[in-house]
C-alpha cells in the first residue's frame, strides 16, 4: 500500500523540488471568451507577471495605476498588522483562537480588488484580507474575536468566523467546503434573477477532497453558473502537506478539466497575478462563459492556527526557503522599482499601521474581551435559532435565566 | 374545491407557489421534465419554465448547498429528495449549514428553504426505499420537521413550509400516496376520493406549521401520530373499541406541546404511535414531554408501538409495519393497565 | 441560468448528433505501465474493435479463441434471457421490483472474463451479467428476486441487490455511488495485505455527481490502490439525460485527468474493446501501476426499471437508433464471420437459454413468489442486525410473535 | 498499572492493539506523523509504520468508505473522524452502508471498524468543536455506541471497541481531555493523576460494551448520566446533599437497560443527565424507557437536564454547559416532587 511519505521533515531541511514553476511573463493569456479546453493547458504552468527583480512582465500584466497598487499593499500589511496582532492576543490569553494569513495576503487583497464590491464572497476563514480591503472596520474584525459586547456576531461564532451581508461577505463555516457549492447556488440564483452580480468561492487544497468541491464543480459545470472557484494551495492542511490531498498526482487546477471548466493556475503571492487572473475569471462568470476554477499557489508561513506548532511537522527554515518570496515585499519592490514607493514610505507605513491596529485594540478591549469584560446577555443565546423563538427555547431561556 | 389525493395535492401547493412568487423555484431528480418519480411535480415544468422546474445531478448534497446558495440570494427553493433514505448526503449542509446559518450570522442570512422527501413504507422499496428518518432532523435546532397525513393538511402545511423563513424538512409519507392508509392490506383500499380531507380548495390557503389536530376526540385515550400513522391510530381505535382521542401532530418542530398536554391530562393514558425505529425515534421525545407534564395526571405507563429497531425489510414489509393490530394491542394494555 | 434542456423529446426522434465515435482499430494502445498522462488523450477517444462488418481491429484486439467469445456470447445471451424473464415476473405481480441490463451485457460480461475470478466486485444493480458469467446460480437469482424461501438474503433485500461472498460479489447497495469508494477501500486492503487479488467498482454516469465518486479518485489517487473503476455511461439516468450529469461538458473519463489517475474510454456495446480495456485497467492495477477509471460507452436499452415508462421522457425509436448497436449482435456477427457462429446456432442457444430460464423459474416459484407461498420466518427480521442479538431486539422479536 | 490521562490511556488502547493485530490500523487527519490534534495517535506512525497509521485527504465520508471497504476485505480500520462535528460528510456510509451490510448480506459480510470523534464543550470551540451528536447514531440499528467517562473505561472500552465484528462509534469528550470534569471553570481542576479510574494498565483488557457502572451507589436518586456528565453528575449529587446514585452508562447502545431499572426501582425517582441537545437527545429514549419499566415504582417526574436546543455559542460556553448548579437543581425539584 502506497502510503504519501510525509516530507520534509521538521529535523531536516526545506525541499520545493517538486515545484516547477514557470518564469515571470511566460504564459500567454487567453481571451475572456475562449471554450474552456483552451484553457486547460494552463493547469500545469504558473501565471507569474513579477520577476525576481519586481518587473512586470507579459500578457498577464494588468498594468495597474501605482495608486491602486499602493492602496493593495497597503490592505496587505494592514492584514499582517492585524494578523500579528490578534495572535498575540490569543496568546496573551485575550481569546481562545486565532488563524493568521501571513504570506497568503495577496490571494485575498488582490482578488477582492479584482472583483466587484458587491460581489458575493464565500470565504474561508484564510482570507481576512477580502474584508479588510473592502475597507470592513478592523474595530469590528476585532470585536468578533474578542467574542465582546460589540461583536457583530454577538459572541456565537468562533474567532474569526466573520460574517457580514453589508459587505457582501457570507458568513464563515467552521466546517471546511461546505461554502464553495453555496457559492454557486448564490451563482445560479443571480443567473436566475438576471442580476449582474456573480459570486467567489475559497476553499483550501487540503478541503478539495470534500464532497463539496466535487458538488460545486458539478453544478458550476452543468448550470454554466458565473462564479469564480478558488483553490489556496498553500501547501499545507495543518501538518498534512498538499501531497495528501493528491497534489502530487496532479494538480489543483487541473481537476476543472474532467468537467469542461476553465483553469488558471497562478503564483499567489503576485499581486499582480493573482489580481490579473481573478479579473479574467470574473470578466469571464460576469460575461456569462462560465466558471473558473484559480488554484492560488502559495505557502502558509505561519502555523495552522494558534493551536499548532509547525516545526513538529515542518523544517524549520520551510518558510524562508519557499521559492515564491513574499507578496507584500515583492509589490513593495515592484513599486519602488517604478519610483511609486520607497524603503522609508514602507517602514513608515509600517509603523503606522502598527499604531492604528495597536489603538483600534484599545478600543475593541474595551468593549470587552473573552475573558473579560461586557458580554452579551443570556437571551442572544437562544436569540436567531429561529425567526421566532419556539416555546422549547422560550422555556429554556426562562431556566438559564433562573426564572420558575 | 375539488378532490384531491395527496400527489396531486402536493403538486396544487407547488402550483399556488410557483404562480404566485417568483422567488420559488424547485429541483432535483428527475423533478423537471419528467415531473418526479412520484409525479408531484407533473407538468410544473411544462407551465412555468425550466428555469423554474428542472433537473438536478444525482448529488443531494449538492441540491442542499445550491439551495442554501440560493436562500442567501434570497430566493426560497424547494428541493425533492427522491427518497427520504437518500437525505443522509446531504445531512451536513442541511445540518451544519441551513440549521445553523440565521444563528451563526446574528440574523444576517437566513435560509429558507423547503425539503421535501417522501418517507416510510409503502411501496415494498426494501431499506433504502421505506425509512422513516425524522428523527434524525427533529434533534436538530434550527429546522422545522413536518409530516402530513392527508392532501388538505399537505398543500396548506407545503405552502406554510415554502413561505417560513426557516428551513423546513416535509416529509411526505409513501403509502399515503397509494394505501392502504389504514395498515390492512388485506381488506381494499379506500381511496382519497373516499375521504373528506381529500376536499381542497385549488388556490392558496395555510394550515400553519406547529399545530396538531384532534381528528378523533374521546377521554380514556389519547394516541399521538403523525403521517400514515393516523390512520392506521384511527383504525386501531375502532378495532380496539376504544374512546380514544387521536391526535395528528402534523408538525412535529415545533410540537404542539399544548394540545397534546391537554388531552393526556384528561384521558390520563396515551399511546405513540410511528413507523420510525423505536429506539431514539421521536416517539421518546414525545414519552418524556408527556411523563414530563403530565406525570400527576397518568394512570398507566406510555406505551409506545413503532417499527422495530431493525432495518425496513422486503418480503415481510407488512410483518414489520406497525398496523393497527399491534397499536390496538398498545391501546388495550394502556387501558387496562 | 443556463438549464440543460431535456432533448431529445418523447414526441420527436432519436438524435445522436452529440456523438463522436472513433473508427475501430484507431486508438492505439498504450503499455501497462505508461505514466497515467499519457492516457489522457484516450478520454475523448472510444476505443472501439469491431468494425460494423464484426471485423475485430487494431492494436486492442485482445486476440481470445474462439471458445473464449462462444462463452461470453453465451453469458450475454443468458442475462437477456434472465432478464425478460424476471421482468415479466415482476409485471405478472411475482416480485415488486426488477431492473435489466438489456442492451449493456457487454459491459458486465466481458468486464468479468477479463477480471480473475477472485477479484472482488463492488457492481450497481446494473451488472447482473458479473454474476451470470461466473457462474453463479441462476435459481438463486431468480430466489432473491423473488424474495423467497430459497432467497440467500432471506427476503431481507429488494429485488437485483444482490450479494456473494463465494462469488467475490460484494453485497449491492439501495444508495447510488456508495460502493465505488469501498472498493478503493477493498483494494488498499488488499495492497496492505500484500495480496495480488484487485477490486473493480461500478457506477452509472448519472451517480457520478454522488460525493463516493469524488472520494473513489481522490483515495484510489493519493494511494495508488489496485483498482478499477467503472463509469457506465448508458446515456440515461431514469429520465435525464447525461448531459444533466455534466455529460456535454466534458467526457466521465476525463474526470480522471485532475486526480492523475489512468483513464480509458472504451464502446461498451463492444464485447472485445471492453474486455481489451477492462485486462488492460486490470493487469495495470495488478502490476501496482495504479487505478484506471474506464467509461464503458453504452445505452440503456430498456425502462430505467420496472417502475417507469421510458416512451415519457425519450423518443420511441431511440434504442433502435443508437449507433453503436447491440453487443449480443455484434459478437455474434464477429463469430459468424470468422467460421465460429451461425445464424442456426444462435437462434438454438437462444431457444435453448430462454427453456433454461423458464424451467430454472419454475424451480425457483416452488419456493414461492414475493406474493405467495413460503417465506423466511420472522425471527430472520430481527437477526444479523447485529452479530449477537441485543436485548431490544429479542424483546421485539416475542412482540412480533405474539408473545408477552 | 501507570497514571493515564484520557489521551494516554486512548493511545495506549490503539497501541496494544496494532500491536496485537496486524489486522487493525488507523488513519484520519493528521494522525500520521503529527499524531492528530489530540495527540491521541502519538508515535504510532513510528512505531508501527506508515502503512498502518496514516494520514488521509479531509473527506470523512471518504474515510468511512474506505474503512467499510478494508472491513469487507477482514481487516479492523480505526477511523478518527477530527471533530464529532464533522462526521455529518459521513453519515451516509456509517448509516446507510457499515450498519446495514451485515443485516442486507445476510451475515456475509460485515463492518467490523471503529470510529473515533472527540465530542463535547471544553475548548471554546463555538458551534462546529463542541457538539455531542451521539443521538443521530443511537436511533440507528446496526451501530453500537460509546463514551467513556474516565481513563481506565476508555482504554478497555476502545479495545471492546475495536474487537467487536459490528460498527462501533466511539466518542471522547473533549472537556475530559483538559478538564475541568465537574464542570466548574471557578474551581482549580483535578488532574487525571488524581482521579483512581487514571489507574490504567500498560498492556491489553477490556472493558465489555452494554455495560453501566454505578459509580455512586444512592438510594434517594438515580442520576443517568455519561462522559464528562458523570463527573458533573458526581459534583451536583455532593452539592445537592443528596443519597444520590450515579449511573455512568459507558455503552449507549446497546443500553445497560437492567442497571438502570434496578436502581430506578430501588430510588423512585430519576434524572438524566446530558451535554446534548435537549430535543430528541439521548435522554428522550432514557426517560421513555425508564417511564416504561419502572412506571409504579415512579414517585416524581423524571427530569432531563441537558444542553440547550441552540447550537453551542463560544462566549457563553459555560452558560451553555449543563453544569453542577442545574444538574443539582434537577435533583432537588426530582427530590422535592
Ligand atoms: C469537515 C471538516 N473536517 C475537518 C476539519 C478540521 N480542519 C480544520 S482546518 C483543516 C485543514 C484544512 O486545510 P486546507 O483546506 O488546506 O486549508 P488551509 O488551512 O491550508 O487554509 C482541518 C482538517 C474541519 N474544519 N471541517
Ligand atoms: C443516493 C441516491 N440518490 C438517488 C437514488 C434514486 N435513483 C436510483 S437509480 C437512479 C438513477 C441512476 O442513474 P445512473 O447512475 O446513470 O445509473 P443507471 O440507472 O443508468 O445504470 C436514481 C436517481 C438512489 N438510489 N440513491
Ligand atoms: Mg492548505
Ligand atoms: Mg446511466
Amino acid at each position: 500500500l502506497h502510503i504519501p511519505p510525509h516530507r520534509p521533515l521538521p529535523g531536516g531541511h526545506a525541499d520545493f523540488s517538486y515545484m516547477h514553476e514557470s518564469a515571470a511573463g511566460k504564459v500567454k493569456r487567453p481571451a475572456i471568451d475562449v471554450p474552456s479546453v483552451k484553457t486547460h493547458p494552463l493547469a500545469t504552468r504558473l501565471v507569474r507577471v513579477l520577476d525576481d527583480e519586481g518587473k512586470a512582465l507579459g500578457e498577464w500584466d494588468p498594468r495597474l495605476d501605482p495608486e491602486t497598487l499602493r492602496q493593495g499593499l497597503r490592505s496587505m500589511m494592514l492584514t499582517r498588522a492585524y494578523d500579528s496582532r490578534m495572535y498575540r492576543a490569543q496568546r496573551t490569553g485575550k481569546t481562545s483562537f486565532y488563524m493568521t494569513s501571513t504570506g497568503e495576503e495577496a490571494v485575498s487583497v488582490a482578488q477582492a480588488m479584482a472583483l466587484k464590491s458587491d460581489d458575493m464572497l464565500f470565504a474561508t476563514y484564510r482570507q481576512q484580507g477580502l474584508l479588510i480591503a473592502r475597507g470592513y472596520p478592523i474595530l469590528d474584525l476585532m470585536c468578533q474575536v474578542y467574542s465582546n459586547a460589540h461583536d457583530p456576531l454577538k459572541g456565537r461564532q468562533l474567532p474569526v468566523l466573520y460574517s457580514s451581508r453589508e459587505y457582501s461577505y457570507y458568513s464563515l463555516s467552521g466546517n471546511l467546503g461546505t461554502q464553495l457549492p453555496q457559492a454557486v447556488g448564490w451563482a445560479m440564483a443571480s443567473a436566475y434573477s438576471g442580476d449582474t452580480r456573480i459570486a467567489a468561492g475559497w476553499i483550501g487544497e487540503g478541503a478539495t477532497a470534500e464532497a463539496d468541491f466535487h458538488h460545486a464543480l458539478t453544478f458550476a459545470a452543468v448550470y454554466r453558473a458565473p462564479v469564480v472557484l478558488n483553490v489556496v494551495n498553500n501547501q499545507w492542511a495543518i501538518s498534512s502537506h498538499q501531497e495528501v490531498a493528491g497534489g502530487d498526482e496532479a494538480t489543483f487546477a487541473a481537476r476543472a478539466i474532467g468537467f469542461g471548466l476553465a483553469c488558471l493556475r497562478v503564483d499567489g503571492n503576485d499581486f499582480l497575478a493573482v489580481y490579473a487572473a481573478t479579473k479574467w475569471a470574473a470578466d469571464r462568470a460576469r460575461a456569462n462563459h462560465g466558471a473558473t476554477l484559480v488554484e492560488l499557489f502559495t505557502y502558509r508561513a505561519g502555523s495552522h492556527s494558534t493551536s499548532d506548532d509547525p516545526t513538529r511537522y515542518r523544517p524549520k527554515d520551510d518558510p524562508q526557503k519557499w521559492p515564491l518570496g513574499d507578496p507584500v515585499a515583492r509589490l513593495a519592490r515592484h513599486l519602488i522599482g517604478r519610483g511609486e514607493w520607497s524603503e522609508d514610505r514602507h517602514e513608515a507605513q509600517e509603523k503606522e499601521l502598527t499604531q492604528l491596529v495597536r489603538d483600534t485594540d484599545r478600543e475593541a478591549q474595551k468593549f470587552g474581551t473573552l475573558g473579560e469584560g461586557q458580554r452579551f446577555p443570556i437571551e442572544t443565546l437562544f436569540e436567531d435559532v429561529y425567526k421566532e423563538m419556539p416555546w422549547n427555547l422560550r422555556r429554556q431561556l426562562r431556566e438559564a435565566k433562573g426564572q420558575p | 374545491m375539488s378532490t384531491m389525493s395527496m400527489v396531486q395535492a402536493l403538486n396544487s401547493a407547488i402550483d399556488v407557489m410557483l404562480a404566485r412568487d417568483p422567488k420559488v423555484l424547485i429541483f432535483g431528480e428527475d423533478v423537471g421534465f419528467y415531473g418526479g418519480v412520484f409525479r408531484v411535480t407533473e407538468g410544473l415544468q411544462k407551465k412555468f419554465g425550466e428555469r423554474r422546474v428542472f433537473d438536478t445531478p444525482i448529488a443531494e448534497g449538492g441540491m442542499l448547498a445550491a439551495a442554501v446558495g440560493m436562500g442567501a440570494y434570497g430566493l426560497r427553493p424547494i428541493v425533492e429528495i427522491q427518497f427520504a433514505d437518500y437525505i443522509y448526503p446531504a445531512t451536513d449542509q442541511l445540518i451544519s449549514e441551513a440549521a445553523r446559518i440565521r444563528y451563526r450570522s446574528a440574523g444576517e442570512f437566513a435560509a429558507p428553504i423547503t425539503v421535501r422527501a417522501p418517507c416510510g413504507g409503502g411501496i415494498f422499496g426494501g431499506q433504502t426505499h421505506s425509512q422513516s428518518v425524522e428523527a434524525i432532523f427533529t434533534h436538530v435546532c434550527g429546522l422545522k420537521t413536518v409530516m402530513p397525513s392527508n392532501p388538505y393538511d399537505a398543500k396548506g402545511l407545503l405552502i406554510s413550509a415554502i413561505e417560513d423563513d426557516d428551513p423546513v424538512v416535509f416529509f411526505e409519507p409513501k403509502r399515503l400516496y397509494n394505501g392502504p392508509f389504514d395498515g390492512h392490506p388485506d381488506r381494499p383500499a379506500r381511496p382519497w376520493s373516499a375521504h373528506p380531507q381529500a376536499e381542497v380548495p385549488e388556490d392558496y390557503y395555510t394550515v400553519p406549521l406547529g399545530r396538531a389536530a384532534v381528528v378523533r376526540p374521546g377521554s380514556a385515550v389519547t394516541v399521538l401520530a403523525y403521517g400514515t400513522m393516523v390512520h392506521v391510530a384511527l383504525a386501531a381505535a375502532e378495532e380496539a373499541g376504544a374512546d380514544a382521542e387521536v391526535i395528528d401532530l402534523r408538525t412535529l418542530l415545533p410540537l404542539d406541546l399544548e394540545t397534546i398536554v391537554a388531552s393526556v391530562k384528561k384521558t390520563g393514558r396515551c399511546v405513540i404511535a410511528h413507523e420510525a425505529t423505536r429506539t431514539c425515534g421521536f416517539g421518546a421525545e414525545l414519552s418524556a414531554l408527556v411523563q414530563e407534564e403530565c406525570f400527576y395526571h397518568l394512570e398507566a405507563p406510555i406505551e409506545r408501538v413503532t417499527g422495530f429497531d431493525t432495518p425496513y425489510p422486503h418480503a415481510l414489509e407488512w410483518a414489520y409495519f406497525p398496523g393497527p393490530q399491534r397499536v390496538a394491542a398498545g391501546i388495550r394494555r394502556v387501558l387496562q393497565a
